[in-house]
């Protein structure tokens, strides 16, 4: 146990050094960033078909709330009130906390990737076994290069083409939302969860598809090495049933995709942008489009940030988790 | 475990505010650029501006049911409609319009403003009665906007709002009005303390929605905000549907869509080309009404850089350019090609300076000849079918649009080919989005780029767009001055005056800022002037006049606005209030 | 003597190629797309000619795939666009490559703090979401030179490389032949290069190609998304006009716009998995005998 | 000494015979075994050495009837006692003989257990592969076991694979070979990599359990020294075949192979002159490098003659050696 | 010459600085290398013996003690300073497999440190050449065999003749060799074992011999010294024949008890002695190391560790306080 927490106050403070850099790294990144929101803003009016002086009050309140003073201070300022979880308040949506804003689309977002990566995850897993079984047969063969394929096609094809195929040509799916505010509203009963798995479905496949090309490769390889380990082997000798050994074989071999799975968190999380693009599913990939283009540096920072975090974390939860599934690990305490 | 009751006979009208991205966390407020407050659903001015080609007084009548101008235009009294009341059920009456102009007061902007000598601001508001009021313009100041500006205010609540503002609020906005040499520390310090205010008060946003408008806020998710009928609303019966689902915008694509797919009841104003246009009508109910849109595309030259600082080539390019083709190309459906280029839309044109006037100025009709003559003319020279510059470098520039503008980008790109096989290669490029756009055009980056002009209907603010601040004329307090190209955002760079035939030398700055004080019926001869100047001098190429498309469905409503109703620019919570669109029977 | 390893090694390269038919269809597939990155432009004019009023034309042999939102052809569009797509991954893998390998192999030889401090560095580089980051970068630097783009793409993706290269480099390291090496006081420079650098080639090459597809995907996923400058024609520049300006999610008339360069990503995909399949037999001595 | 005469034991031998086994190649299928004939009589210890390559594993997995693919009986069977010819059973009746009848125990450094599961666990796992009842019992036994090779039985039955050290490991490894009353123990390279305190600990503990249990037992090993230790009789393998077989202390004292005789005169001794040990010419053939024909050995033979280039020689009085068979024949 | 007087080493486990379990490698090893001669390091697994090689290779830092090549005592130097003494001490590594690169051919292998020396001493680029033929000949290998040939292509045997070739490029004065043979076919081993002895006698290079197998060393350096290790700590010292014959340690008993005896051949040693109990590598005793698996520890054991000497007059050197002669080892039958 004590080795858990020492563990776990490692990684803790790994991961808020991380995200202390991106902080900083983002903060002034985004400070480099040409463009005035003020000015963002009124044109947008226009070309909308506001007249000029209607843009003109519209924007002219947005004047003074564009951050002010030495960019050290803003800096500080921004570090001091990210420890009170505050991330200022947006620059585009007059009066909107940034934190509000981005822990309200997180959920989102997390509910797309965690649903999109454990459903890849185990058809992912499930077809790496069988692909590494019959590796030197021409369905081992194809089931490989299918995952390879897979996982080297970008996320974003994979979205396109879901979209047009199954909210375009066949309206089988919703074309953009979370729910539909209409008809039901949020809670915890059958018509609302209903109604968003109805709207995330095809967001999180896209996930899922674009991802389990990557468990497939992984638990091939897995599977393979651990079908050269001797323990195997031994388990047939020993008259173990097979049912025994293939879990054993399946429990080693998925024990080593653990850390490819932080991995992906990553490139999960960043696919995001195309993926609610493409979807119209307002999450944070769609806060941070949105937010680039409207030149709102704090909630850009706000979204950058939430998604690094996000990643650190499920990073740590990772790792954690398998620390707690390996005993070479869990038991060196 | 809760449930929403369904929507009764009236159902749910399902559009999109195309000025309003949908925001969970956004106050219902509507000055918040991004505010859950939703212009003629449950946000009232006064009155709504009608789409009038020359006029910008015209309103229809909202929150005011009518109003009186003085001779001079300096004082508007304000009738308000008697049966006006909150949704929350209390009355509406003057105190709450004049806690609006204080609001709005606190915000800036417009008439609104307190810098001592701004032209036009507005100088006192007094309650007549319960159900009128008084705005009187500030003495000395002298603007033609005056009336529109007090129409434009929006209506709020002084149950919600009053609390938030200091008891002494209109003596801070003498006192930060006033001109007085003596009194500038405090003036200065009332004027930080309303500024203050404002920034509070912009944030601000009640718990709950207390609308005076046909529809209250009900619900808001990240892509959606969902209006019920407000009972209280004065024109009630007119109000056909129960509920308005407001989707969020995010861009053409989606509305194209919303719309193939039969899920939008209206839709904004959408560029939209030809291929998708047919999907959409092809569903069934599907049509469109066009109106008038009072902005125009153009092609816009950077003059500090050569060889655009010659007119003869900004006319060759004129020549060269088949506005025609670039309009099928960029704007087939909600555009006309430009025919002649004079700084407003073509039937403004006419209405304010007269078919004869108009019929004088050069169309630029497609003519090689008189392009290539021009251009020698220039000192450029054709070698191997390329145009050379005097230096012997090839004539080439870039020109720029920004990302996301699907209609510019794919203009950009057919002007980029047409010149180029007219022997001056062209790229068109796009910056990464509209505010590096802005940002760099501002800052002279750019050889080439589109801009919107000819917004009407006031002359002034269409002529600003070419001869204000981004070709070197500011006003402030009430001067004109103008900065040299390359200096404070003057990205065009003309030369401060030029001589046009017949006409003499011109400034066309400050004929344009003779426009903002000019009385209307005044004005015709500077318009002349501007318009020819325009013409001759080129300073961009009139490409496309926009025309206002929207797609309706009238599978669930019908009895939607006419074709170039003056209510199109206006939202649907606009039409509704008007009396249109009501649930089919 | 020379001779002979080297074409020992063609030979290997070929043996391993042979052993399955769907390899040498991934060396057609990637030979007809560098093909088409060094010669395609060659084929057509400077601007590809265009025809207002065969938008969206039919397929027909003239425009095997149908024609753009102004009348260019789309098989012309793809076939010029590669080079441009191509280059900026290509310079990028290099980037990535340089980096990468110097960094792993010298954290991985070192060790110590050097080693600390450059994973750290690596990790943050896996860490950080690097999409997201990408458009940020974009929107801040401007990516108008293809040069600039490629840089930071690479710039972005070492640490992946990095880490595979660093935890094989410490295997090698306790490897005998490593230690051999520096018992015999044989310099550091060696050591890397002769030693460790030849081993961790196929890492390397297996990498580099995945980091050289990741990125053609990442420039093309940009474009899509419209935060590049469109100044080059480019398979995102396609996607993006064929979804937000012309519709072909909607359209089936702007469909053979959307799928060209969907169809073109795919193809590039299937050719890089088809090879990279056969690397590790080709790199591997044992195996490459046969 | 015959086959027949084996199979009146009452304790299960094996018999051993005309046994080739194959490995599928890139240069096509070659014999890793080749035409063995052995017989392991019941209750012996039988040691099998042989260098590296030889075929000794392949030839020990094919007694569990778990030849590796891509290995396979071309020829021959192997019957054991109380089972039949094992190289015929089909996959299920193979598993329940497997570990029940027949104990394997793999060499030290390798991993044969289970990473992630507790000794104990692992216990509980074979007795349910083999319907074991009385799973408490079968805890029973192993403790029994367990504490007989000197371990703390509770402790180790706690413990993971990486919390053991390579004689704990082995020792469990034989637990597991024998905890369900196998009769037929096959041990390949039980103590390579193995100090020598320790291998002589595990061998002195397989040579107790034998006696006690009263098993069969085949040991595999390339090192002289431990069949010398531990087996009744061996069995000298090279290049797939068996060349010399018998009694220990016979072949050790008077080894009369060219191989056998080369191998045990180049190892080196404690006590004696220095230089009485000889090396062996020539280097042992792989896979690949077997002879097809004739005598595998006759390129490292100083007894070579013509006959062994086209003739394998056959065993004849447990040697197989043209020159051997000559000379005693006269 | 080499010598080490004192050399100790501690590694810090892996646990890091918060959990370290220290192990404790090397205990005050003092030892001589003659020139020419051969000296044997034997114990069991873990007791420290490639400790001590990779320490004289240059390959680990000592944490205390002198180490003395030559004239120079290497602790007075620099880390820089260091590295070319060390390069006089080449390991040759246990495993012939991971030893050469398998990327290299052995014409590479070979020719790259030979080039650089050339470059040191101004001979002419033929030198490599031929002092590579020479060298390959000298282990008993055909160059025009072996030099095109890359590393898998060869037999272990002739592997680890390549890697010995390699480590005389630079002409060293000690060749340590690690379990050199232990992974070698029995019937190859005696060649290379062999080899090394030929080279002490034609080059007058000095072997350290590691191994668990006495009989090797013996046959290495019969003539050398025999130095037992246990725990880091040398318990038994002298020359092979003598420590064979009369071991006087309890723990050089147990070790020689283990070897087998090739029944048939030999017979058995009278004394045959077995440890009480399995070393466990935890406990640190206050007293001898041994104490706790020795049939013989009594109370000063437990409490006093005993040095290095010649305690009881033996001919060798012993850390007992009770030394005894006894008979293990296996005599010949004839
Ligand atoms: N899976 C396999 N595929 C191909 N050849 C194999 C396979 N397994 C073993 N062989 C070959 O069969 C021969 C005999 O192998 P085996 O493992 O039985 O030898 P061994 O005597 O046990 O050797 P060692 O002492 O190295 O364990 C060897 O030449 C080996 O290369
Ligand atoms: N790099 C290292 N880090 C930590 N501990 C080490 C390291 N190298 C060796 N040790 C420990 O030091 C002790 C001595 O190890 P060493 O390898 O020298 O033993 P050895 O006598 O060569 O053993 P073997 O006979 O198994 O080769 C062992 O307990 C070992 O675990
Ligand atoms: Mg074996
Ligand atoms: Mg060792």
């Amino acid at each position: 146990m004590r080795g858990f927490l020492r563990r776990l106050a490692g990684h803790l403070t790994r991961g808020l050094v991380m995200i202390w850099v991106v902080v900083t790294f983002t903060f002034f990144l985004i400070r480099l960033m040409p463009g005035d929101p003020v000015q963002v803003q009124y044109e947008k009016l226009i070309a909308q078909g506001m007249s000029p002086d209607q843009a003109a009050s519209a924007t002219a309140v947005t004047y003074g709330f564009v951050p002010h003073g030495p960019v050290w201070k803003q800096y500080l300022e921004y570090l001091s009130g990210l420890i009170r979880l505050d991330l200022g308040v947006s620059v585009d949506s007059q009066g909107v906390a940034v934190a509000d804003r981005v822990f309200g689309a997180m959920p989102w977002t997390v509910l797309l990737v965690l649903s999109g990566i454990l459903v890849s995850f185990l058809v992912g897993v499930v077809l790496g076994v069988v692909a590494a079984l019959k590796r030197s047969t021409a369905v081992g063969h194809s089931l490989s290069i299918a995952g390879s394929l897979l996982h080297g096609v970008p996320p974003f094809v994979i979205a396109i083409v879901l979209a047009a195929v199954f909210t375009r040509r066949y309206r089988w799916f919703p074309s953009g939302g979370q729910y539909n505010g209409d008809e039901v509203a949020p809670g915890f009963y059958y018509d609302f969860i209903g109604d968003v798995a109805y709207h995330a479905f095809l967001p999180a496949a896209a996930f899922a598809i674009a991802s389990y090309g990557g468990w497939l490769l992984a638990m091939r390889s897995s599977v393979a090495s651990v079908l050269g380990d001797d323990f195997l082997l031994a388990a047939e000798l020993r008259g173990l049933t097979r049912m025994t050994r293939f879990r054993y074989l399946a429990r080693n071999a998925i024990l080593p995709l653990f850390t490819v799975l932080a991995i992906s968190f990553g490139l999960v999380f960043g696919g995001s942008i195309f993926i609610e693009r493409i979807f119209n599913y307002p999450g944070l990939g769609m806060l941070l489009f949105a937010s680039i283009g409207a030149r709102d540096f704090s909630m850009m920072s706000g979204a950058f940030l939430m998604i690094t975090a996000a990643v650190i974390v499920a990073n740590i939860l990772a790792d954690l988790l398998y620390t707690f599934i390996d005993p070479r690990v869990r038991r060196q305490a | 475990s809760e449930s929403k009751p369904q929507a009764k006979a009236g159902g749910t009208y399902t559009t999109i505010d195309g000025n309003h991205a949908i925001d969970p966390q956004a106050p219902i407020n509507p000055y918040a650029g991004k505010g859950n407050a939703f212009s003629g659903y449950n946000a009232m001015p006064l009155a709504f501006r009608k789409n009038h080609l020359t006029d910008h007084n015209q309103h229809y009548p909202a929150v005011a049911e009518s109003w009186q101008v003085s001779a001079d235009g300096g004082e508007v009294t304000i009738k308000l409609q008697p049966k006006a009341k909150w949704s929350d059920g209390t009355d509406l009456t003057a105190e709450d319009i004049k806690t609006s102009a204080a609001v709005a007061f606190a915000l800036g902007g417009s008439i609104f403003a307190i810098t001592p000598g701004t032209t036009g601001a507005l100088g006192e508001v007094t309650i007549v009665d319960s159900k009128t009021i008084k705005f009187t313009q500030a003495t000395g100041a002298r603007n033609n906007t005056f009336l529109f500006g007090v129409l434009a205010m929006w209506v709020l609540p002084k149950s919600v709002y009053g609390p938030q503002l200091p008891a002494d609020f209109w003596d801070l906005v003498k006192l930060g009005g006033s001109a007085d040499p003596a009194k500038a520390v405090e003036a200065k310090a009332a004027r930080d303390e309303i500024t203050a205010l404002g920034k509070k008060l912009i944030a601000f946003g009640p718990a709950k929605d207390v609308s005076v408008g046909p529809f209250v806020l009900d619900s808001v998710n990240a892509s959606e905000a969902i209006l019920v009928k407000n009972p209280h609303f004065y024109g009630v019966d007119k109000i056909g549907p129960d509920k308005v689902r407001l989707r969020n915008y995010t861009g053409n694509e989606q509305i194209w869509n919303y719309l193939t797919a039969g899920e939008l009841d209206s839709a904004p104003f959408t560029a939209t080309p030809t291929n998708v246009v047919n999907e959409i009508l092809k569903v069934s109910g599907s049509k469109q009404i066009k109106g008038l849109s009072q902005v125009s595309a153009a092609l816009a030259f950077n003059q500090k850089i050569a060889p655009f600082d010659k007119l003869e080539v900004r006319q060759a390019l004129a020549y060269l350019i088949d506005r025609s083709e670039v309009q099928k190309v960029g704007a087939p459906d909600s555009g006309k090609p430009a025919e002649h280029t004079s700084g407003l839309i073509e039937d403004a044109a006419k209405q304010w300076i007269g078919d004869a006037e108009v019929g004088k100025l050069n169309a630029y009709s497609v003519d090689k000849a008189k392009a290539e003559a021009l251009l020698t003319q220039a000192g450029l020279s054709k070698k191997d079918g390329k145009w050379m510059l005097a230096t012997g470098q090839p004539f080439t520039f870039k020109l720029q649009v920004p990302n996301g503008f699907s209609d510019w980008v794919a203009a950009g790109k057919n002007i980029a080919s047409q010149l180029t096989n007219a022997g001056i290669a062209v790229e068109a490029t796009t910056s990464a989005d509209y505010a590096v756009y802005q940002k760099e055009i501002a800052e002279g980056k750019y050889a080439a780029g589109f801009w919107l002009i000819a917004l009407g209907p006031s002359t002034y603010n269409a002529y600003a767009r070419l001869y204000g601040a981004a070709n070197g004329w500011t006003a402030f307090g009430g001067k004109l001055t103008h900065n040299a190209p390359g200096a404070s955002g003057n990205w065009i760079g003309s030369a401060e005056t030029a001589t046009v035939a017949g006409l003499g030398t011109l400034n066309p700055g400050e004929l344009t800022y003779q426009l903002s004080q000019l009385p209307v019926d005044q004005s015709k001869d500077t318009i002349i002037k501007l318009a020819r100047y325009t013409n001759e001098q080129v300073p961009m190429i009139q490409m496309w006049n926009y025309v206002n498309v929207q797609f309706i469905n009238t599978t669930r409503y019908d009895n939607y606005p006419p074709d170039n109703c003056e209510c199109l620019r206006l939202t649907h919570g606009v039409w509704m209030q008007l009396g249109y669109i009501q649930p089919k029977k | 003597m020379r001779l002979s390893v080297r074409q020992r090694f063609w030979r290997g390269v070929w043996v391993a190629l042979k052993r399955r038919p769907s390899r040498i269809l991934g060396v057609i597939i990637m030979a007809l797309f560098v093909f088409m990155a060094i010669a395609g432009p060659w084929f057509y004019p400077d601007r590809l000619p265009y025809n207002v009023d065969n938008m969206y034309a039919p397929i027909s042999w003239d425009h095997p795939l149908s024609t753009d939102f102004e009348g260019v052809d789309v098989l012309a569009l793809v076939i010029t666009g590669t080079r441009g797509v191509l280059l900026v991954a290509v310079a990028a893998g290099l980037v990535t490559m340089l980096v990468g390998t110097a960094a792993g192999l010298y954290a991985g030889y070192r060790r110590g703090a050097a080693d600390s401090v450059l994973m750290r560095i690596a990790d943050f580089a896996l860490t950080i979401p690097g999409f997201p980051l990408l458009i940020v970068l974009t929107t801040a630097m401007n990516f108008g030179a293809w040069w600039k783009m490629a840089l930071v793409l690479g710039l972005i993706g070492w640490g992946g490389l990095a880490r595979a290269v660093r935890s094989q480099t410490l295997s090698l390291r306790e490897r005998g032949f490593i230690e051999a090496a520096r018992g015999l006081g044989l310099p550091t420079r060696h050591i890397v290069t002769k030693e460790l650098l030849p081993n961790v080639a196929p890492f390397i090459a297996t990498n580099l190609l995945m980091a050289v597809t990741g990125y053609i995907y990442a420039q093309v996923g940009l474009y899509f998304l419209g935060v590049l400058p469109l100044d080059t024609s480019n398979w995102g520049v396609m996607l993006n006009a064929a979804v937000f300006q012309s519709g072909a999610l909607i359209s089936p008339d702007a469909l053979p716009y959307l799928l060209a360069p969907l169809g073109a990503i795919l193809l590039l995909t299937l050719g890089v998995v088809l090879i990279v399949d056969a690397l590790e037999e080709i790199f591997n001595p044992r195996l490459r005998e046969g | 000494m015959s086959i027949v005469e084996l199979s009146t034991e009452t304790l299960p031998g094996v018999a051993i015979s005309g046994l080739t086994i194959a490995y599928r190649t890139d240069a096509g299928e070659l014999a890793a075994v080749s035409d063995i004939t052995l017989g392991l009589p019941a209750g012996t210890i039988t040691g099998l050495v042989g260098e590296s390559g030889s075929g000794k594993s392949t030839l020990a997995l094919s007694l569990l009837g778990a030849v590796q693919k891509p290995g396979r009986v071309t020829a021959g069977s192997v019957v054991i006692d109380g089972i039949g010819d094992i190289t015929k059973l089909d996959e299920h009746a193979l598993q329940s003989v497997r570990g029940a009848q027949i104990g394997y125990v793999f060499q030290a450094a390798q991993n044969s257990l289970n990473p992630l599961k507790t000794v104990g666990k692992q216990l509980l796992d074979l007795g349910r592969s083999h319907r074991v009842k009385d799973l408490r019992g079968l805890l029973r036994e192993a403790k029994v076991l367990l504490s007989r090779m000197g371990l703390a039985a509770e402790r180790v039955l706690d413990s993971y694979q990486h919390e053991l050290s390579g004689g704990m490991r082995q020792r469990v490894g034989i637990m597991f070979a024998l905890v369900l009353n196998a009769h037929l123990l096959v041990l390949d390279e039980p103590t390579t990599a193995l100090d020598m305190i320790t291998q002589a600990n595990i061998l002195q503990i397989v040579r107790d359990v034998h006696a006690e249990r009263g098993l069969t037992t085949l040991i595999v090993t390339h090192d002289v020294g431990v069949v010398a230790e531990v087996a009744d009789r061996m069995a000298v393998m090279y290049g797939g075949r068996v060349v010399e077989h018998g009694q220990t202390m016979e072949i050790l004292g008077a080894p009369r192979h060219p191989y056998t005789r080369g191998l045990i005169s180049a190892i080196p001794r404690l006590t004696g002159p220095v230089d009485a040990a000889k090396p062996l010419p020539g280097t042992p053939p792989t896979l690949g490098t077997i002879p097809r024909t004739g005598c595998v050995f006759r390129q490292r033979c100083p007894l070579r003659m013509e006959i062994c280039d086209t003739v394998a020689p056959a065993m004849i009085g447990g040697v197989a050696c043209h020159a051997v068979n000559e000379t005693e024949q006269l | 010459m080499i010598e080490g007087r004192g050399i100790t080493k501690t590694f810090a486990s892996r646990g890091g600085v918060l959990g370290s379990q220290s192990v404790t490698a090397l205990r005050g090893v003092d030892f001589l290398i003659p020139r020419g001669g051969a000296v044997s390091f034997i114990g069991e697994s873990g007791c420290g013996k490639t400790t001590l090689g990779r320490i004289l290779a240059g390959l680990e830092t000592y944490d205390g003690g002198q180490l003395i090549v030559g004239d120079t005592d290497l602790s007075t130097l620099k880390p820089k300073a260091r590295e070319p003494h060390f390069r006089r001490v080449q390991l040759i590594h246990q495993d012939p497999y991971s030893a050469l690169n398998p990327t290299r051919t052995i014409e590479s292998t070979l020719r790259d440190p030979l080039r650089l020396r050339a470059a040191q001493t101004g001979k002419p680029a033929s030198w490599v050449a031929s002092q590579t033929e020479e060298l390959l000949s000298l282990v008993g290998l055909d160059p025009s065999y072996v030099l095109p040939r890359y590393p898998h292509q060869l037999s272990g045997g002739m592997r680890q003749r390549v890697v010995v070739a390699r480590a005389l490029t630079v002409e060293p004065e000690v060749l340590v060799a690690d379990e050199a043979v232990s992974m070698i076919d029995v019937s190859l081993r005696l060649g290379i074992l062999g080899l090394l002895r030929q080279l002490r006698e034609t080059l007058g290079v000095s072997i350290l011999f590691i191994t668990h197998d006495v009989a090797t060393a013996r046959y290495v350096g019969a003539d050398g010294e025999l130095y037992v290790i246990y725990r880091g700590q040398v318990v038994e010292r002298g020359p092979v024949e003598t420590v064979l014959a009369d071991p006087v340690h309890p723990y050089t008993q147990c070790l020689l008890s283990a070897i087998p005896v090739l029944h048939g051949l030999e017979r058995p040693g009278e004394d045959r002695l077995v440890p009480k109990e399995p070393l466990d590598e935890k406990m640190e005793p206050a007293g001898c190391l041994f104490a706790p698996r020795c049939p013989f520890a009594t109370e000063v054991c437990v409490s006093e560790r005993p040095v290095l000497g010649r305690l009881g007059g033996t001919p060798q050197h012993h850390a007992c306080f009770f030394p005894a002669s006894r008979h293990v080892v296996a005599t010949p039958l004839r």
